[in-house]
């Protein structure tokens, strides 16, 4: 009989694969969702599970290889307390937006092709946590292309209600295309140099090599590794493609992209620059402790000035999302355990957040129409319960002392002051209060502003999505109440990265 | 002399890469667009392909002999890079697929597949919105 | 020399020759249906001689008898696609070049 | 200067013409056209690099898939690029220049061409190579190799120590024939193999000697994983176009109402093409079955037989090609050769292996299980790339739809 405990690895990537390729067979109406929804919950069962072995184990990580062949030769799966968090993440995520879905997908997408959606939908999922629980460089190309080709898809189906969404889409997939051939060009240098594609083999072998420092070849694989890897993490200035894909996309699309899609990329971030090269060599011997700063740092403050000037509350967050990448990315490029964690922490209640505030605006837009600031205005007495779960995740956007997002920015603040960098302190502190201003747009809008046109007759949402919108909010709320758990994972899963460097 | 000539053949496929890569970035016309990167993904298969040689080595299949053993005839070439090249091929011919069926969709809901002309287009429409 | 190797470097240079020449209609010959034609023609008897050169230096029975599919194969299958690019042109309305109608050169020349 | 740097040096230098021509042509037919040349002049590279495989995917693909892929596009949109403004785009050449210097800055460092000391020929490679990953390891549960064997020293391709490693390989089997002579039945691994043929003909490699194409075991086997999921961006890519271009179907619309061109009046080619399809369609099986032994696998196979069907709706109407096969089919065609493959892997998981352990499937003799395996799942590819292959054909020619949607 099948063991699930000892397959629990290939399992987690291979019950949404199957289940994706079977939702095609699901033909019409409320079945496609039903079959997506049981399929995302189980997978999110087995990340559960993953993370309990894990912790349970007390191992620093657990391997699977595929085939049975060895891992230097086969492929591996190696899932660490970092991953195996990430996977918790996203995995959660995925089946929280899926259950959510439902009527904004019908609302949507024309009806006869519901079943292909969700095989795609499903199959995004996949390469997401695909790419985060493998450990090999060149299975995380081919998964990046998966999670890259769904993605692109689902984008440009939000074609009928607005055009817009195929030139974004496209844009999307020439950006993110070129990013991932300079990821295969950087894998390429390395497998050059290194004669493996085994992330653990690549790293050790490079330590071997005696001139590390100066190699040109590890040099540039370095730099188009980094240049690859922000553009599909959407570091600043390399955003371009983010802010109308997210907006053009369709409500349940955006949710998930921006909870999930930009993290798993900084993920990716992690593994390369930490596991592979190590951070002796990603942030003592090149530059890129000040390049990754700056970027992060001038991205916090203008995608923020840029999100004020918005006036779709949906292209509002999308910019907010590349600012709160470059908390994302400062954190870990100082290289110190706060540093880290903060971002890791970030990762987490970034995701729990935006999440539920793109969901919240997919509501308003099943009942309004759209997300203008037009529409929103006066929403709060048509839809108190949305429009809460609004202001509360702005709150932790804002990071609010007793939501998720003070805790990391609290990491944050602290691991540049160990690092001397106070700075960045500053920076963080301006984001804040630039975030307080678009923040206060939205909250504006909602709670001050008089219905009109279908504002006015509009109804609370229903039921089906308030609930997973209440969910990630009260999970946002939660987590910035209780950090044991997060805090924890994140501090353990810094220093494993940090490999015991200061 | 002979080290220059040795990675020259890397320089070839930098030249292609970037050929396909200005193509990508100048080209106004979305179809353009796709086939460009599709050139700047052959450079990056051309460098994989081109680290597998070995001097005098031949095609990575093993000749049976008249009982079926395998026999070694030489020094072969890397097959690791071929296998790898096989996969990104066909997952440049995925992204190709995809590309051009939004193109067809932009077609259909612009009229038109030039970029400027779709940056018009969507710039009445912004000013229609606000 | 053995014979065979004299025999395959004759057909394999008449085949290189019929090629060439076959290159040189495309580019000087006057319109689309000539050019074809010349293309056309010239590239199935170069094929042919070219595999049939082939044939005498090949190691075994396996090698050789793909050769002569590859070359049948050939043989059937190109001067199909030319009749089948022609026949297009001629249902689009594509005119020949004659003498007393000059002007499709030009036009040809700047659409080739 | 090798003859293949010599052969490689002009043929490259056609395909930077051929390219530069591609982005500098404006009638995008012609560019369509040139992609194709330029594909079939890449696959020559590769055929010159020794690199088969390759070479035929990318004639199949490039030369095949992509031009088709192209004109299908264009038949909806404009067949020529409007004319740039400015002849040259400084800011994008300035970025290629930028990136392309960058480039041949890492250059520098790299092994020269064709170095047979550079390290991706003398780490991990040899043992995939030779096909003795198990055996370099002491893998449980895969093909043993025999008692007495040694294994070969580390296989650096240069020619000496090729022939070192052949004769160890000689050496090897010969232990082995004494080994079996003096304990018949007792040589090999799990001992109830002894009935099945060709069990003791290669005792050092993984397969058994079922595979000598080492690109198809690196390609199903020991990376098999990537291949998997190689199929599933094919399968998505078919999902992405049905989901983007299919058009709605409006009531009692059904797969036939659409019209399509159909050449059937052109005699000529409706004979050959109906006298090429049955032999197109063997050749296809042929190059599917034939993976593990010469270059070919799934993914070439299957595009050869797609081409046939889509031959076919190119002749006689995509109408006579859904009376073969509805659209409906071909879904689930293509979602069952995904399931075929990882249905493999996860037997082998419900057997007791890993997954995609394909020795679970044949204990008696692991290295024929692996063997097996590979076949499997090389139709699984088969079968999603030939179907996907049929759909983005089909969804390329589909009409806009007439309603917008609500």
């Amino acid at each position: 009989m099948l063991d699930i405990q000892a397959n629990l690895p290939v399992l987690i990537v291979l019950t949404p694969l199957l289940g994706g390729i079977i939702a095609t067979f699901t033909g019409r109406g409320v079945l496609p969702w039903l079959w997506s929804s049981i399929v995302t919950g189980a997978t999110f069962a087995l990340t559960i599970q993953m993370m309990m072995t894990l912790l349970g184990s007390g191992e620093p990580f657990i391997s699977y290889e595929l085939g049975n062949w060895p891992k230097w030769w086969g492929i591996e799966y190696r899932v660490d307390l970092l991953n195996a968090f990430i996977l918790l993440v996203v995995a959660g995520i995925g089946f929280i937006t899926t259950v959510y879905a439902r009527l904004s997908v019908q609302d949507e997408i024309p009806n006869d092709r519901h079943n292909v959606f969700y095989a795609v939908w499903i199959l995004a999922i996949t390469g997401l946590l695909g790419i985060t629980i493998t450990g090999d460089a060149f299975n995380v190309y081919v998964l990046l292309e998966i999670s890259s080709l769904t993605v692109y898809a689902l984008i440009a189906m939000g074609k009928d209600r607005d055009r817009r969404a195929l030139t974004a889409s496209l844009r999307y997939l020439i950006l993110g295309s070129v990013g991932a051939s300079f990821i295969l060009l950087g894998i390429g240098y390395l497998m050059m140099v290194t004669g493996t594609l085994n992330m653990e083999d690549m790293h050790s072998q490079l330590l071997r090599m005696p001139d590390l420092d100066t190699n040109r070849t590890v040099l540039v694989a370095f730099a188009f590794l980094v240049v690859g890897l922000s553009l599909k993490m959407a570091l600043y200035p390399l955003h371009m493609w983010l802010p109308k894909a997210y907006t053009y996309a369709p409500s349940a699309v955006s949710a998930l992209l921006a909870a999930t899609a930009t993290k798993v990329g900084v993920y990716m971030a992690f593994r390369f620059l930490f596991g592979i090269f190590g951070v002796g060599f990603s942030f003592y011997a090149m530059p890129s402790h000040f390049v990754l700063l700056g970027m992060a740092s001038l991205g916090i403050i203008f995608s923020s000035l840029t999100a004020i000037r918005q006036t779709n509350a949906k292209s509002l967050l999308a910019y907010s999302s590349v600012g709160q990448i470059g908390y994302i990315v400062a954190g870990f490029s100082l290289a110190n355990a706060n540093g880290v964690a903060g971002s890791i922490v970030h990762i987490f209640n970034h995701a729990v957040t935006k999440g539920g505030m793109f969901m919240a605006l997919g509501a308003i837009a099943y009942r309004v129409g759209g997300t203008d600031m037009k529409h929103l205005r006066g929403l709060g007495k048509r839809m108190p319960l949305t429009a809460g779960a609004l202001a509360l995740g702005g709150l932790g956007l804002i990071g609010f002392p007793l939501t998720a997002g003070f805790i990391s920015k609290w990491y944050l603040v602290s691991g540049a002051l160990d690092a001397g960098m106070w700075q960045l302190a500053v920076v963080v502190l301006i984001g804040s209060l630039f975030a307080l201003v678009y923040v206060w747009k939205i909250i504006e809008a909602l709670f001050f502003g008089e219905p009109t046109g279908r504002t006015a007759e509009a109804t609370e949402a229903p039921l089906s999505m308030l609930i997973p919108i209440w969910v990630l909010i009260g999970l946002s709320i939660y987590f910035g109440v209780d950090t044991s758990f997060t805090a924890d994972v994140a501090t353990r899963a810094a220093s494993s990265l940090l490999g015991g460097l200061p | 002399m002979t080290e220059l000539l040795g990675i020259y053949n890397y320089w070839i496929y930098i030249i292609l890469m970037m050929i396909g890569f200005y193509g990508v970035i100048a080209k106004k016309n979305l179809v353009k667009q796709a086939i460009a990167l599709g050139l700047f993904q052959t450079g990056i298969f051309l460098f994989y392909i081109s680290m597998a040689v070995v001097d005098d080595g031949t095609a990575p299949i093993w000749t049976t002999v008249g009982d079926g053993a395998m026999k070694a005839l030489g020094p072969y070439d890397n097959p690791l890079p071929h296998v790898l090249i096989l996969t990104a091929i066909v997952v440049s011919v995925s992204v190709l697929a995809v590309a051009l069926a939004i193109i067809i969709n932009i077609q259909w809901a612009y009229g038109t597949v030039e970029y400027d002309e779709i940056t018009e287009l969507e710039r009445e429409e912004g000013d229609a919105d606000a | 020399m053995l014979w065979t190797e004299i025999v395959t470097a004759v057909l394999l240079g008449l085949g290189i020759l019929f090629s060439l020449t076959g290159s040189l209609g495309l580019l000087r010959f006057p319109d689309f249906y000539s050019r074809l034609h010349a293309a056309g023609k010239t590239d199935s008897l170069a094929q042919a001689l070219i595999l049939g050169g082939l044939l005498f230096v090949s190691p075994d029975w396996g090698v050789s008898a793909r050769l002569v599919l590859i070359a049948v194969l050939l043989l059937f299958t190109a001067p199909t696609a030319t009749h089948a690019i022609t026949k297009a042109a001629r249902l689009d309305g594509l005119a020949p070049w004659t003498r007393l109608n000059p002007k499709e050169e030009s036009k040809e020349d700047a659409k080739p | 200067m090798s003859e293949v740097l010599l052969v490689d040096s002009v043929l490259l230098f056609l395909v930077t013409v051929c390219a530069v021509a591609i982005i500098e042509v404006r009638s995008l037919y012609a560019v369509a056209m040139l992609s194709s040349v330029y594909s079939l002049l890449m696959a020559l590279v590769w055929t010159n690099m020794h690199s088969m495989d390759v070479a035929f995917t990318e004639a199949a693909v490039g030369g095949g898939i992509s031009t088709i892929l192209l004109i299908g596009t264009l038949v909806h949109t404009r067949r020529d690029e409007r004319p740039a403004k400015r002849r040259l785009h400084i800011p994008a050449l300035v970025v290629t220049l930028l990136t392309g210097a960058a480039l041949i800055y890492g250059t520098f460092d790299m092994p020269r061409f064709g170095d047979p000391n550079a390290t991706i020929h003398h780490y991990r490679v040899p043992e995939m190579m030779s096909q003795t990953v198990a055996a370099a390891s002491g893998r449980e549960g895969k093909q043993q190799p025999p008692e007495g064997y040694d294994p070969p020293p580390r296989m650096t391709p240069t020619a000496a120590q090729w022939a070192g490693a052949v004769h160890a390989i000689d050496q090897a089997e010969d232990a082995l024939e004494k080994a079996q002579q003096n304990a018949p039945g007792e040589a090999h691994h799990g001992g109830e193999g002894e009935h099945h043929e060709g069990a003791h003909k290669h005792p050092v490699d993984d397969f058994n000697g079922h595979v000598p194409n080492s690109v198809t075991s690196l390609l199903a086997a020991y990376r098999g994983f990537d291949t998997m999921f190689e199929t599933t961006v094919i399968f998505t890519a078919g999902m992405a176009l049905i989901m983007l271009l299919r058009r709605r179907r409006e009531e009692g619309e059904d797969d036939f109402s659409q019209k399509g061109a159909a050449l059937s009046g052109q005699v000529i080619l409706r004979v050959m093409t109906k006298m090429f399809i049955p032999f197109i369609l063997v050749f296809g099986f042929y190059v599917i079955t034939h993976g593990e032994i010469g270059p070919g696998g799934g993914f070439q196979g299957g595009v050869i037989l797609a081409t046939a069907f889509i031959l076919y709706a190119l002749l006689y109407g995509r109408n006579a090609l859904y009376r073969i096969i509805r659209p409906r089919t071909l879904e689930i065609l293509a979602a069952c050769g995904v399931l075929l493959y990882a249905g493999v892997g996860v037997a082998c998981m419900l057997l007791g292996g890993n997954f995609l352990d394909y020795a679970a499937l044949n204990t008696a003799s692991p290295g024929d299980g692996e063997a097996m395996g590979m076949t499997l799942v090389e139709y699984g590819v088969g079968i999603t790339v030939c179907t996907v292959m049929i759909i983005i054909f089909n969804q390329l020619a589909e009409e806009p739809s007439k309603a917008k949607a609500s």
